[in-house]
């Protein structure tokens, strides 16, 4: 949309996941669920038809076992997904960075799914259900979305939400820091969130270990890679040829 | 007044039991695949087999050739009026019931493929015109519209509905102006067969479908278009001689056939020509650039390089080369082979740029995924297929589909 | 898709595309009003009746359509454009003015067993027009079709007082189910219906002077005669082997009770021209 | 005329509409109502407000900021170190799909007061005794029932330690009779043998990789997710642990100094471990001698630990693998094991000591109390069959339904995580023993009744377990107030250092550890492994069934060549068919077994078909794979 | 020709008065307020009141919007006035100190985040602004349910054929929008969609 909010400039939120560090314990699976009001799982509901916006991909590199965290990657260049919206219920929020889904305008025709390169969109294929009376424990944050309509991780949006209300109530303006579910969840902090306006964490991500998923399609993604070891690099990367399972 | 004053005078139709037998398992069809679109409509998409990496499936593959298939309609249409290619009057009222058919069934399948069917208005209230989807939806609806109005003349030269005296001279005026809805016909086919192929052309996230182009359309555009033209023509062709076959008399004159060959022939041969072009560009430029070397869509198993050869050179160098020929096209096994064979590699190219390019991976730690359609996707289809056969059965029975018929049956009377 | 949506984009792609779009609306909505306007026009005009008659003159099949030139052999297989209204025919005017006299031929005719009055003009609906005393003209059926109804079962007529146009379907019949309009040859007010037994129907006084330009008279009677009978055989479509008229049968009396339903009904729609 | 006369006034009906908003606002009503269905919940809308809180599902008692929206806590999220991935979701064991919130008797609605009769009726009744089995042994409850125990002269039972089992073996070997610790950040590496250290063992956060200095080298027969992520995995043939110990202490012994010599009981190990040399136990681990010789030297190098603890569905490993595990701990120098003090107990609460179910007497118990109080704990029924009366009266205390369904009579609900202000079980990983409460956010649902209460009320103690709770909280000196607020009470720690007085336990002779060693592997050796806290919350889902990052239930996988005699298709459905029951599973083939492995993930059913051996630890005997 | 003509305009009004009458009736349903409450009588001359007083803020900057039973049972233990309405509440729901299941007018969709704090903290808006005159109204206005989609009217919807019957102020999404645009703020899907 227009950006004309003079006074508070956009922010760039970016995450770096660092590779060396996740062990695949899946807390950063279920807190994002757990935040972004996910119904759990449907009994039909399989790993290729299930709800998760952030999925956890496990290699092999160098006979150890390497996990990868793939949430979605806010592309910033020709967001592949907004550009194939026909009802442009996918946007790139200038204010943000942050590719929003709007479940409301969204009326599932699945083409972004089939536009994303890192397939991190997912599908409402049942109609979302909680167990009786868990509904009360929904992230007021958070809207639940309906069957039939696509949804994605939007970097926990809910707490920017919440983290503009809170620094209004202080009078303050301008971008806010916030950590999204996965980053806060994380035993070995593997996911750094921040801000690619403010330099040390932009310095973070130009490090020679840090890289980007297919960045050769040139989408632009906010989400970056980092490991020490050469062989997990080429493993992730496609450079040698694992055999992947996901 | 019974039922023979609704047939034509002079069109000898099968009596009714016999018509009620040739439809009855359409309607049986029909009702088990309303049932199981009804079944995707109230409870969910769950019943098909598509998951979050098959976000396409069935559904769209068999959309997208049937379109193609009925741009016989807008083609024959555009031969006829513009172009001034008299004898494809004989055709013109039997491809504007396959087109109607085809598109409002690919319609009506979209619409149980979309999860939300209550929210479609949305992509005309707020469309995004970057997106070939808001395309497509804007011109097949107009193009319907324009379909439908093609059909009401046929409609209204019923023998019961032309007793009514405004209805004949509305149909005649109509008629007069049918040149206009040719030309828009045209014109709105060319952008929605287009982006159907833009749809996966500009995927920039699929290198294994993304093309380069002119301006903002891909190649793919040119080449669906292209694609359809040649085929609509052909698959005209098959569906006359089939209802010849079926109503056991001949409908029409042979250079109806000749014609409608001819220039299937000529399209398919530029079509295969652009197409290997397109492709031999793909392979070393489009994919190499973007860091995917093009050998590696084709080492899975199920999809090796033979996909690729049966599309352009079997389905496509072949029927071209045949329907090419005067002599050979003269011989209507040949033709209607060529036909089918023409049709067929349409659906072949449809067929790879859906399927395919969903089963591909993108990322290096992923997997080539296969999808079998579930019961509910192929009765949902069968129910468009049984529509598209009943609606014909019916004007073919009631219309005068075929106008050269009762000249046909009197010469062949007199010898 | 409005200005005032949230969302609309004031910008050229945005702009073209939805004006591409309300343009093929408005260009498809108009055509259509436009036919509808026409048609009202028509009506109002009085065209419709003549419209209806193209329309349906444009569906019969060549075969049906020979020219009367073609009848008598003057134009070989010449298919008639003007939907048999050789008034406007420019052909026609050509032929007649090199035909400097018609040879008046003898009043009464016999084809084929059939009495075929020459003192009348003939439409090609199957109908004699026989111009009285007092002006006013007599309408009635020619032998032919009086064979091939036979009895109607049901008969209407116009009320006198309705104003008739040429080639457009001045009364109807129906028999064994199926529904009969006979065309009327003139134009003109039907001032007068004839009571049962006699061999006329209406009595019409014509709008403005008659001219019999349209019709058939002296000899192109026999050869349209002729030409009928073989039509009426192939649309009968009589097995291969039956006698033929060709070989000196005369037509049967009531065709109807003999010929089966659905070829009674074909046969009557290419004879009285009803498509 | 009629007919055409309606046509007319429909078509104009229709004409009209379009100039009517009717249509316009159908399409646009339709779709809001599209994004409002009635069935679709409705987020809650109170204020948003984070309380400082404990999780007690296990003895990690990880701090937790409970985030309430109106009051009802919607997520609970980490406060100091990291939670387990059931700790985010384990405020909704509440509304668990299988949680029990009324009593049932064989299945019949029933009201505790029926339990509480049948019990004391059972209790006057002449033969045999009540015991309690406390299947999460180290609360405040299970201090109470050992003590309302005494008065009714009853048997507390607790479940074979499973988690801290080396813990355990090595504190019985001691000279001062002290609880002991593992404690990871002591030592440089640690031996494991099928320990699932990196995986389920309380906090990850302690064990992450920043926190963790140690190297961990996995030996197991399977390609665990610990072994997938240690820094070395030695794929030893299933069963074969003991050898290998043996065989490092075979190594240990040549390089090792006098001291140990000193101990008693150690000629019996030192003629267990020369029996087993390094190229003996090549052939039947699969690990070649060198590299077992170059593993004694580095656990030697520096100080290091050996692990031989259980999976928490797979059991324990036996006692012959623990005591040798314990035996090389002691030649290493129990480095990594601390002196853990006891939690202060109020003095009038003396009660029976722990009794471990292997050891009660079969036959002899004609009541048993079950206390299950938290998800995650799995036990074998045919552990407790054989010790039960004939007509004994079985009542579960039990937080769900269907674990015990089948062998209970009575089944009571009691209040579960965060109905009810509880304390966590005694830490066993940590070397300070800490006290911490969880508050009480959720209103416990009618008809709920806390296990110490049912137990007290047996044994005529009308005391409630709030003001037990209050009193023991007095004992230790806390502060109640710093505790509800998500506090945690710290023992100081016990400054006296470890001297081993033997080496082995009695009755662990060296003919046992040998047979052990050389037990000859099953033809279908299963080795389940489970997910202590799979039961939390239908959430987890996400991990197992909406993922392939953790094994989904029920799911196996052998060598192909394994699959290939078995005769069994990947992806048709089978059956785990063992004589004392059948699991149906669904097979995949892993490379990375051994041969005659068939790795099981399962939750409590595996306890259903498992037994425990004579080394104590769960086996699945004679078990064979059979197309469904 | 005439009568034809005749019977088509019959249907044409007749589907006419349905939509632009019939319609705006029987689209929404109408329901009543637990209890009639006068915002005139507090916020007047005889209570004086601010509207912060019962609406106020929390200290995390989380707007309270109803005030509870207790803040209400502050003053009014015992019925203060002698209306029948306050007696009422009294009785009916300060002594059994039953939640009043008040109708909120202004109650969002779940997927839209209005925070109070932005708008009335750092913007200074009036509460006027968007409610409208609603701090004067000595009744309660009727809430208006939408039967198809269930949201309240002052939230969606612009009622056809009901001028002049529909409050002031604006809590729907053009008018935030419009406000947004007048003073230059950045109004994409994410900033108020969630």
């Amino acid at each position: 949309m227009t950006r004309t909010d003079k006074a508070s400039p956009a922010a760039h939120y970016a995450m770096i996941i660092d590779l060396d560090r996740c062990e695949g314990c899946g807390d950063c699976v279920v807190a994002c669920a757990l935040e972004n009001n996910v119904p759990p799982p449907n009994p039909k509901a399989t790993p290729r038809t299930g709800l998760n916006w952030l999925r956890v991909f496990r290699l092999e590199a160098a006979g150890r076992d390497v996990f990868l965290p793939m949430p979605c990657m806010q592309c910033g260049e020709e967001t592949p997904c907004q550009s194939v919206c026909p009802q442009k219920a996918v946007e790139l929020d200038p204010a943000t960075g942050i590719v929003g889904q709007i479940p409301e305008r969204c009326l599932g025709c699945r083409y972004c799914m089939a536009a994303c390169p890192y397939q991190a969109r997912v599908f409402n294929w049942w109609d979302p259900q909680w167990p009786a009376g868990m509904e009360q424990t929904l992230n007021p944050n958070v809207s639940v979305r309906q069957r039939g309509t696509v949804e994605k991780c939007n970097f926990c949006h809910g707490r920017w939400h919440a983290a503009i209300e809170k620094a209004a109530a202080a009078g303050g303006r301008g971008p806010v820091a916030y950590t999204p579910a996965c980053s806060e969840a994380c035993p070995a902090q593997a996911i750094t969130f921040g801000d690619l306006n403010n330099s040390e964490f932009a310095a973070l991500t130009n490090k020679p270990e840090s890289f980007r998923l297919l960045d050769s399609l040139g989408t632009g993604p906010k989400v970056f890679y980092k490991t020490a070891s050469t062989a997990v690099r080429a493993a992730v990367t496609g450079a040698a040829k694992d055999t992947p399972h996901a | 007044m019974h039922s023979t004053h609704l047939i034509a005078r002079g069109a000898c139709r099968a009596p009714l039991p016999r018509f009620l037998m040739w439809i009855a398992p359409w309607v049986a069809l029909f009702a088990l695949g309303a049932y199981a679109m009804f079944l995707c409509l109230s409870q969910g998409l769950f019943h098909t087999n598509m998951d979050n990496r098959y976000a396409f499936g069935l559904w769209i593959f068999l959309d997208l050739t049937v379109i193609a298939l009925g741009a016989g309609a807008f083609f024959t249409g555009f031969l006829l009026y513009v172009l001034h290619k008299k004898e494809l009057k004989a055709v013109i009222n039997s491809a504007v019931v396959i087109g109607l058919t085809c598109y409002s069934g690919a319609m009506v399948v979209l619409a149980v493929d979309v999860g939300q069917p209550l929210r479609a208005w949305f992509t005309y209230y707020h469309p995004n015109v970057h997106s070939m989807l808001t395309e497509v939806t804007f011109c097949i609806t107009c193009y319907l519209v324009v379909l439908a109005i093609e059909y009401v003349p046929m409609l209204l030269k019923n023998r019961r509905l032309k007793l009514v005296p405004s209805f004949l001279v509305f149909e005649w005026e109509l008629h007069k102006l049918m040149v206009v809805f040719a030309l828009i016909g045209t014109l709105l086919s060319f952008f929605h067969q287009g982006s159907l192929g833009g749809l996966f052309g500009v995927l920039r996230g699929r290198p294994f479908a993304f093309r380069e182009g002119l301006a903002i359309w891909p190649s793919t555009f040119f080449l669906f278009v292209l694609s359809a033209m040649a085929v609509g023509p052909s698959f005209v062709a098959l569906t006359t001689w089939m209802v010849e076959k079926l109503a056991r008399r001949p409908l029409v004159k042979p250079e109806v056939y000749d014609t409608l060959g001819r220039i299937s022939g000529k399209l398919l041969l530029g079509y295969v020509f652009l197409k290997t072009v397109d492709t031999l560009l793909w392979i070393n430029q489009t994919a190499p650039d973007r860091g995917f070397a093009a050998h590696r869509f084709y080492q899975h198993s199920a999809f090796g390089t033979w996909i690729l050869f049966a599309e352009i050179a079997l389905f496509g160098l072949l029927p071209a080369f045949i329907l090419f020929q005067p002599k050979l096209r003269q011989r209507r096994g040949f033709l209607i082979l060529a036909a089918v064979m023409a049709c067929a590699g349409v659906t072949l190219n449809r067929f790879v740029l859906t399927i395919q390019t969903m089963a591909l991976p993108t990322l290096p730690f992923d997997r080539f995924l296969s999808y079998w359609p579930s019961w509910q996707e192929f009765a949902a289809f069968g129910a468009i297929a049984a529509y598209a056969v009943l609606v014909y059965s019916f004007s073919y029975r009631y219309l005068t589909l075929f106008p050269q018929e009762r000249e046909i049956a009197l010469a062949e009377e007199r010898s | 898709m409005f200005p005032w949506v949230y969302g609309f984009e004031w910008h050229a792609g945005y702009l073209i595309f939805l004006g591409v779009f309300f343009t093929v609306a408005v260009v498809v909505v108009s055509t259509v009003m436009l036919a509808l306007f026409r048609t009202f026009r028509d009506f109002r005009q009085g065209r419709a009746a003549q419209l209806q008659w193209a329309s349906n003159f444009h569906d019969l099949p060549p075969q049906h359509r020979a020219c009367r030139h073609a009848l008598t052999g003057e134009l070989e297989g010449r298919v008639c454009e003007q939907n048999f209204d050789c008034r406007e025919c420019t052909m026609h005017a050509s032929l007649l003015a090199k035909q400097s006299s018609a040879p008046a031929c003898c009043q009464e005719s016999e084809i084929f067993g059939m009495p075929v009055p020459l003192d009348r003009y003939y439409h090609r609906g199957h109908t004699w027009v026989q111009a009285a005393e007092d002006g006013s003209l007599l309408i009635g059926l020619d032998e032919l079709a009086r064979r091939v109804i036979g009895k109607p079962d049901s008969l209407t007529l116009p009320a006198p007082g309705t104003t008739l146009v040429a080639n457009s379907p001045a009364l109807s019949l129906s028999r064994n189910g199926s529904e009969v309009r006979i065309l009327s040859p003139v134009d003109g007010a039907v001032t007068a219906v004839a009571d049962p037994g006699e061999d006329w129907l209406l009595r019409v006084k014509p709008a403005g002077n008659f001219s019999p330009r349209h019709l058939l008279s002296g000899l192109e009677v026999k050869a349209w005669y002729l030409r009928e009978l073989e039509r009426l055989q192939l649309s009968m479509g009589l097995p291969e082997g039956a006698p033929s008229l060709a070989d000196g049968g005369v037509l049967v009396e009531d065709v109807a009770s003999v010929c089966p339903k659905s070829q009674w009904d074909t046969a009557c729609g290419d004879l009285f021209l009803n498509a | 005329m009629i007919r055409r006369d309606l046509l007319k006034f429909g078509g104009g009906a229709a004409a009209g509409l379009a100039f009517t908003p009717i249509p316009w606002r159908l399409l646009g009503d339709t779709a809001m109502w599209s994004q409002n269905w009635s069935w679709m919940p409705r987020v809650p809308r109170g204020e948003v407000a984070d309380k400082d809180a404990r999780c007690t599902l296990c003895p990690a008692a990880c701090a937790v900021k409970a985030r309430c929206a109106g009051g009802v806590p919607i997520g609970l999220w980490p406060r100091e170190s990291a939670l387990c991935p059931a700790g985010f979701v384990a405020h909704h064991i509440a509304w668990h799909p299988i949680r029990l919130r009324t009593c049932l008797h064989r299945g019949q609605p029933a009201k505790n007061e029926d339990a509480l009769r049948a019990a004391s009726a059972r209790l006057s009744g002449a033969s045999g005794s009540v015991a309690v089995l406390d299947l999460v042994p180290g609360r405040t409850a299970s201090l109470l029932h050992r003590h309302h125990l005494a008065k009714l002269g009853g048997t507390y039972l607790v479940p074979p330690v499973v988690e801290g089992a080396t813990a355990a073996a090595t504190q019985s070997l001691l000279a001062q009779p002290v609880a002991l610790a593992a404690v990871l950040s002591d030592v440089k590496t640690v031996l494991s043998f099928s320990t699932p250290l990196l995986d389920g063992w309380a906090a990850p956060g302690r064990v992450a990789r920043p926190n963790r200095q140690f190297r961990v080298i996995q030996a197991e027969a399977r390609r665990s997710r610990t072994a997938g992520i240690a820094d070395e995995w030695l794929a030893i043939r299933p069963g074969s642990e003991t050898t290998l110990a043996l065989a490092i202490a075979h190594c240990l012994l040549k390089q090792l100094s006098a001291p140990a010599a000193s101990l008693d009981r150690f000629a019996e190990w030192t003629r267990a471990a020369e029996a087993m040399s390094p190229a003996l136990a090549a052939q039947s681990t699969g690990i070649d001698p060198t590299r077992i010789e170059k593993l004694a030297a580095e656990l030697r190098r520096e100080p290091s630990l050996v692990l031989a603890d259980g999976d928490p569905v797979g059991g324990p490993l036996g006692n012959e693998l623990q005591s040798a595990a314990a035996a090389l701990n002691v030649m290493l120098g129990l480095h990594g094991l601390k002196a853990r003090p006891a939690i202060p107990v109020p003095k009038d609460w003396a009660g029976v000591d722990e009794t471990p179910i292997s050891n009660a007497a079969d036959g002899s118990i004609s009541l048993l109390i079950i206390d299950e109080p938290t998800p995650g704990q799995a036990l074998p029924w045919s552990l407790i069959a054989p010790k039960l009366a004939h007509d004994a009266l079985v009542v579960a205390l039990t937080w769900n339904q269907p674990h015990f369904a089948a062998q209970a009579d009575y089944l009571v609900p009691v209040p579960v995580f965060l109905e009810a202000q509880q304390d966590a079980p005694a830490p066993h990983d940590t070397p300070q023993a800490a006290f911490s409460l969880s508050p009480a956010l959720l209103p416990a649902p009618d008809g709920v009744m806390h296990a110490s209460d049912f137990v007290a009320r047996l044994a005529g103690d009308e005391v409630a377990f709030a003001d037990r709770l209050a009193e023991r909280i007095k004992a230790i000196g806390a502060d109640p107030k710093e505790l509800e607020a998500g506090g945690q009470w710290i023992a100081p720690a016990a400054a006296s250092t470890l001297a081993a007085r033997r080496i082995l336990p009695p009755g662990m002779t060296a003919d046992r550890l040998l047979a052990a060693a050389q037990r000859p592997a099953e033809p279908l050796h299963v080795v389940a492994h489970g997910w202590r806290a799979s039961a939390t919350s239908p959430l987890l889902g996400k991990l197992w069934q909406e993922s392939a990052l953790r094994d989904a239930p029920r799911s196996a996988s052998a060598h192909p060549a394994t699959m290939r005699n078995l005769k069994v298709v990947v992806g048709r459905p089978a059956v785990l068919d063992t004589p004392s029951g059948r699991l149906p599973v669904n097979l995949s083939a892993d490379e990375n077994l051994q041969e005659g492995v068939l790795a099981l993930s399962s939750g409590p059913a595996f306890t259903q078909i498992c037994q425990s051996d004579s080394s104590g630890a769960w086996r699945v005997p004679g078990a064979k794979v059979v197309p469904a | 020709m005439l009568r034809a003509t005749l019977i088509f305009t019959a249907g044409f009004l007749a589907s006419l008065g349905a939509g632009w009458l019939a319609l705006p009736k029987t689209l929404y349903r109408t329901e009543a307020q637990p209890l009639s409450f006068n915002h005139q009588v507090h916020t007047g001359d005889k209570g004086n009141m601010a509207c912060e007083d019962c609406h106020s803020f929390r200290e995390n900057g989380s707007f309270a919007g109803i005030p509870k039973l207790e803040s209400c049972a502050g003053c009014h233990a015992e019925a203060m006035g002698e209306t029948a309405a306050e007696k009422q509440f009294v009785a009916n729901f300060v002594k059994p100190g039953r939640e009043p299941q008040w109708k909120v007018y202004a109650r969002q969709p779940d997927n839209a985040f209005f925070p109070h704090s932005p708008h009335v903290k750092a913007a200074k808006l009036k509460c006027e602004k968007c409610h409208g005159d609603h701090g004067k109204s000595t009744t309660l206005p009727l809430y208006q349910v939408n039967r198809i989609s269930g949201y309240s009217l002052d939230v969606m919807g612009r009622p056809a054929g009901r001028w002049g019957l529909q409050r002031a102020g604006g809590m729907r999404m053009d008018d935030c929008v419009a406000c947004h645009r007048q003073n230059g703020l950045s109004h994409s899907c994410l900033d108020c969609h969630k």
